[in-house]
């Protein structure tokens, strides 16, 4: 089952799902394993897995810290891979890499593909990769059919829209502010507008990030977006409380 | 040969390196940027206001001074020096800071940034920005806030915002990365003054563009000096900015060899450098923007890089320079910590220029090679700037124990103050 | 009117001022030295020479900038900055000495002597030494060798001895006399490179014309820029070189009034001051050499002075001002150090120049004056040097916290070292 | 007695004189006394007086300490005046005031040698006032009896010997060699050249001064100069041995 059916087929119960975020090997994998768990067994649907990398220039502090301390430990892709077969294995929701490109263009774009895909992913998310630079990349995921995920984002042309629209496979990930991950976002008015927009431009389902913080924020989105990403809030949670923390926040969302 | 006429739908990329590699977030903002240089670029007035800045506030041209002294102790070719440290804040960094400011005014933005090793290009930036009625905010590693404490002290007095860098090696690169993540957040306002030949394009053509000034002004002067070309032009290469100004004068010219000295740190095996071409150790990805040779490990993951000089501790390298060296246009070779102290007490006694530690790979280099060459050819070194700023460097590296003494006894003055 | 045409017996006068005081043993020296001075000055040759060495080695002509912002900011006249700061060694100093060393070698000698205040004159005397070849030592006051540190450290490393002075004040004054006191034992090889227009005859003179080049260049410039020449030029006056230097170029023009500006230190009613013209606290004696006002009481003996500026905190002045003061030619007054540090802070933020303390004395005085002249006059400010080499001053001055911090910590760092 | 009388009377008994040197109020006006004692005793015959300035450029360290911490201890020129009055009145040896030209200019020419003859000086030493600049205060001293001291030295062409010895008054100061006051001179046929080339320029006895160390040196100018001068040389052995020290050195000079 493709990305996006998988998508559809959820919200035929539920109003909107939830996607969560794991940076592999930060504090440890056996704390990735436990998170994963807990989003488990709080209902999350997908869970996009960082393979960290030494410029993580797209992330906020703490993710930057996180990225940091993984490889501090010694994390290698191959672990990261490792670890996603597990998880692929063990939980029932889907898996999405997300990265930067050099971890991909540096194994090669068709090695990296076919291990996504022996390690059970459904998709990928490269921020810094755009889609003038993803031609050959993303002809290669859909073969494997792969979802090979598009940003939208507040600062794209209608123009620009469109062409990020006709190439959006499996999912697309709508960025609900400028700025890097971590910072609270406001869920207004502009961001439902956002939505909207990126609506008239693919058929595929819409996930909103950046700065999703908690049930409020998911509620603001139901109705306008497929799939609310929670990111930093879960590794602040993380940090602050433990497992403990995070599965209150997760629980918090789907009560 | 125009390495800046990209084939369709190659802009901004020479053979495989350079191209844009940023978040989605910031295209309509790179693009934005593009448009408006290639207008700058195409506009004569653009330059010749350019030019006349450059002129009457920073001094240019910079004269090209002759070193019979050296020349004559090394015994073999004629060496020659493009001043680039008489500008104004003391290096090349002033001529792309006055050019982007410019472009910062017509892209009506009323903010920069930038990212600063050494602390020049932040000096510089901070000093445009004085003049140019910007807000400015500089992001700086912390190792090199404390290794260049002056420049940073500067900065501040200048108006600046310095903001020091804590993630990663918190060094250059460091910097590179946080002001990214400004730049994501507050393009609208924001213009990132990038301060070398990297990162997405038009960055590498367009600081690449206001640093040919450099190698203009040489060949001309040059051929006046002497009536005749340079058989090889040296210059220091951090991330490859005043190396490809100084080049552009050069580039046509088939007879003129062309030499980038990169930072040999502690030694071709040490693993604590940042040579990308000239030791073998860098291979080819993706980060900070753009593709080009990068110090990286199998994964893909940067490598920690040493010098002596901050300005060339960095882990790539401008992509017209991974091209260019490809096809053999120029060649590379790396100077060592302890060279560089070496040629530095030889230049300045010898001549009484002082360059800075960035610059002195180049003359490390110039100087292996000289007494190998006849007397009658002639080698130009690009001096990208003065060596007051590294005081705190220099007075280490030398071990110099009057230094030692007076920061000592400064210190104390601080402490007795407080009580 | 030229100064320098001497009445029939009263070469090296300027009305009462100037002369020749020195001991029996330096009278052949001294009119060794004037044989060839005259010379020089008499042929073209060496000044076109000159300017060739200032031109390919120091950068000149130095532009001239205007600053849009303060004049915007002040309201009144159009300022526009003479800029000796982008000089090699970073100020007017330069030109003197590189005059000197050429007609050292001339008088056959390989060995120059220097005295420095700010270090800025030692700091040119040793590159100049360096570059010609020369053996140099360099006297300076053991407290101007406290504030002025790094200066010394690139003289030593530039290959020049520098000796701290212990006697009397410990600052320029003391080294003038350290001076003497080795040039009456090493005549025969040593050239004086006295740094400023004082002394006896023909220093006052040559010093002067070495230094003219600014205000030749400027006038050129200011009327190529503005069509006009200035209304007030403005220049600090520590001995009074940079202030000859560019005044030079508009002696003759009635309408352009010329200011010099001492350092004011404490106040009027301070006693620490430097301010010989400007205040009423000098009287006309003959001292160093030369006649002309002193600070000096009752007896004859010399005062304490003081200035925030090194390069100031001289006890005599030009013997040409003062006959120009009386001839009422050249207006003076003072800035204070209070002053100083606010003109530093507004130059610095509205233009990005960091003109040396020095400097920041003229600019006081035009600051002050700017708002209450029409918006088509023109004001012409002299900056002499850059305030790079006087970081450690000015954060005393400004009370940096992070730079107090940071030498801190360096000395932390240099004890554990030790261990 | 004019001064050259005074040295030509002396001479018929002795075959060299002994001039020595006195900063005025170092270390204090009362060792100034003791020491003035002590070189009267041992025959000392003539005295100069040095007023203390502050720039004392033509002294070596020694008298440049002696110079500054006199006038830090509070050291008028009045003070000298009235000093040299006592001397002249207390001893027998003729007393020159040496210093340096702005203590003179700063009073007045005339005003200075009216004080100079009312507190019984000889002459007058003024090391940084050249010839040139002589004339006025040089003629009026003549007019008053007084010696206005010329220095010859070894950088002194015939000609410019020749202009110095035709305004010779009473003696002429020979230097015996280039530097400061202070350090040691050889006594050696250079300097013996160089008194006889003065020698020819001038009719006046001859002195010569710096760096005279004792008994060995005062030898070696027997039967050439007049007079020997021992300035720093009797600083030094006061600074080393207290007035027991001077006693010695000036001792052993006459023996
Ligand atoms: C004086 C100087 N030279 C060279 C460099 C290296 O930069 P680039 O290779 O861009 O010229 C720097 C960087 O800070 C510098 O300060
Ligand atoms: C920058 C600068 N300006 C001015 C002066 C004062 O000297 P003068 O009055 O001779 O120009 C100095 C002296 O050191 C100086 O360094």
């Amino acid at each position: 089952m493709s990305l996006a059916e998988y998508i559809q087929e959820k919200r035929k119960t539920k109003d909107i799902l939830i996607m969560a975020h794991v940076v592999c090997g930060y504090p440890s994998f056996e704390d990735n394993i436990r998170a994963l768990e807990i989003m488990q067994s709080a209902g999350v649907d997908l869970v996009e897995l960082q393979f960290p990398f030494s410029e993580p220039s797209a992330d906020g502090p703490l993710f930057v810290q996180a990225n940091e301390e993984s490889l501090k430990s010694g994390t290698t892709i191959g672990q990261c891979f490792d670890f996603m077969k597990e998880a692929t294995t063990l939980f029932s929701f889907k898996v999405l890499m997300m990265g930067y490109y050099n971890t991909v263009f540096k194994m090669g774009e068709e090695e990296f593909l076919r291990r996504l895909v022996k390690a059970g992913g459904t998709g990928f998310i490269l921020p810094d990769l755009p889609l003038e630079e993803a031609v050959n990349i993303h002809s290669l995921a859909i073969e494997k059919d792969l979802a090979p995920i598009i940003l939208m984002t507040p600062t794209s042309s209608n123009e620009r829209l469109a062409k990020l629209g006709a190439a959006s496979r499996g999912m697309v990930y709508v960025v609900a502010r400028k700025g890097v991950t971590g910072s609270k976002t406001v869920i207004g008015d502009n961001v439902l507008k956002l939505i909207e927009q990126c609506r008239k431009h693919t058929d595929v389902p819409i996930a909103v990030g950046f700065g999703i913080g908690g049930r409020k924020d998911v509620d603001a989105l139901r109705g306008h977006a497929d799939v609310a990403i929670v990111g930093s809030a879960a590794l602040r949670a993380w940090k602050r409380s433990g497992a403990s923390g995070l599965q209150d926040l997760f629980l918090s969302l789907s009560r | 040969m125009d390495i800046f006429e990209f084939p369709p739908g190659r802009e901004g990329y020479y053979g495989e390196y350079g191209g844009v590699f940023l978040p989605e977030i910031l295209q309509s903002t790179i693009q934005e940027l593009q448009e408006c240089f290639r207008k700058c670029k195409n506009d004569e007035k653009f330059w010749s206001e350019y030019i006349e800045i450059l002129k009457n506030y920073s001094g240019r041209p910079t004269p090209i001074t002759y070193l019979p002294n050296l020349s004559k102790q090394l015994g073999g070719a004629q060496i020659y020096v493009k001043r680039d440290d008489l500008n104004h804040t003391g290096s090349h960094k002033i001529n792309n800071v006055i050019g982007q400011g410019l472009l910062c005014k017509r892209l009506g933005k009323n903010r920069v940034i930038a990212e600063t090793g050494a602390g020049q290009h932040g000096f510089a930036t901070a000093t445009m920005a004085a003049r140019f009625g910007l807000d400015c905010t500089i992001y700086m590693g912390e190792v090199d806030v404390a290794r260049q404490r002056p420049n940073v002290f500067w900065m501040e007095n200048l108006g600046a915002q310095v903001i020091s860098v804590t993630d990663g090696q918190k060094t250059l690169k460091d910097a590179i990365n946080e002001c990214m993540r400004d730049w994501v957040s507050n393009m609208a306002d924001t213009h990132y003054v990038l301060g070398t030949a990297c990162g997405p394009h038009p960055f590498p053509e367009m600081v690449s563009w206001f640093q040919s000034v450099i190698g203009l002004e040489a060949r001309e002067q040059l051929l006046e000096l002497t009536g005749s070309l340079p058989d090889r032009v040296y210059a220091c290469v951090g991330g490859g900015s005043n190396a490809i100004g100084i080049f552009q004068g050069f580039l046509d010219s088939d007879s003129v060899e062309l030499i980038g000295c990169e930072a040999g740190g502690l030694g071709v095996e040490s693993n604590l450098h940042a040579a990308r071409l000239a030791y073998s150790d860098a291979s080819v990805g993706v980060a900070q923007g753009f593709k080009t040779y990068f110090l990286q490990n199998g994964q893909g993951n940067m490598l920690k890089t040493h010098s002596i000089a901050a300005g060339l501790d960095y882990i790539g390298i401008n992509p017209i320079f991974s091209y260019l060296w490809e096809e053999k246009k120029v060649r590379f070779e790396a100077a060592t910590d302890e060279e560089v102290k070496e040629a530095l007490r030889l230049t300045m006694r010898s001549e009484g220029l002082i360059p800075a530690l960035e610059t002195a790979h180049a003359f490390v280099t110039a100087i292996k090679e000289a007494p190998h060459m006849g007397r009658n050819e002639i080698i130009l070194i690009n001096q990208s700037g003065r060596g007051d700023k590294d005081i705190f460097t220099i007075a280490d590296a030398l071990d110099d124990q009057k230094w030692k003494s007076f920061i000592n006894e400064k210190s104390d003055q601080y402490h007795r103050e407080k009580y």
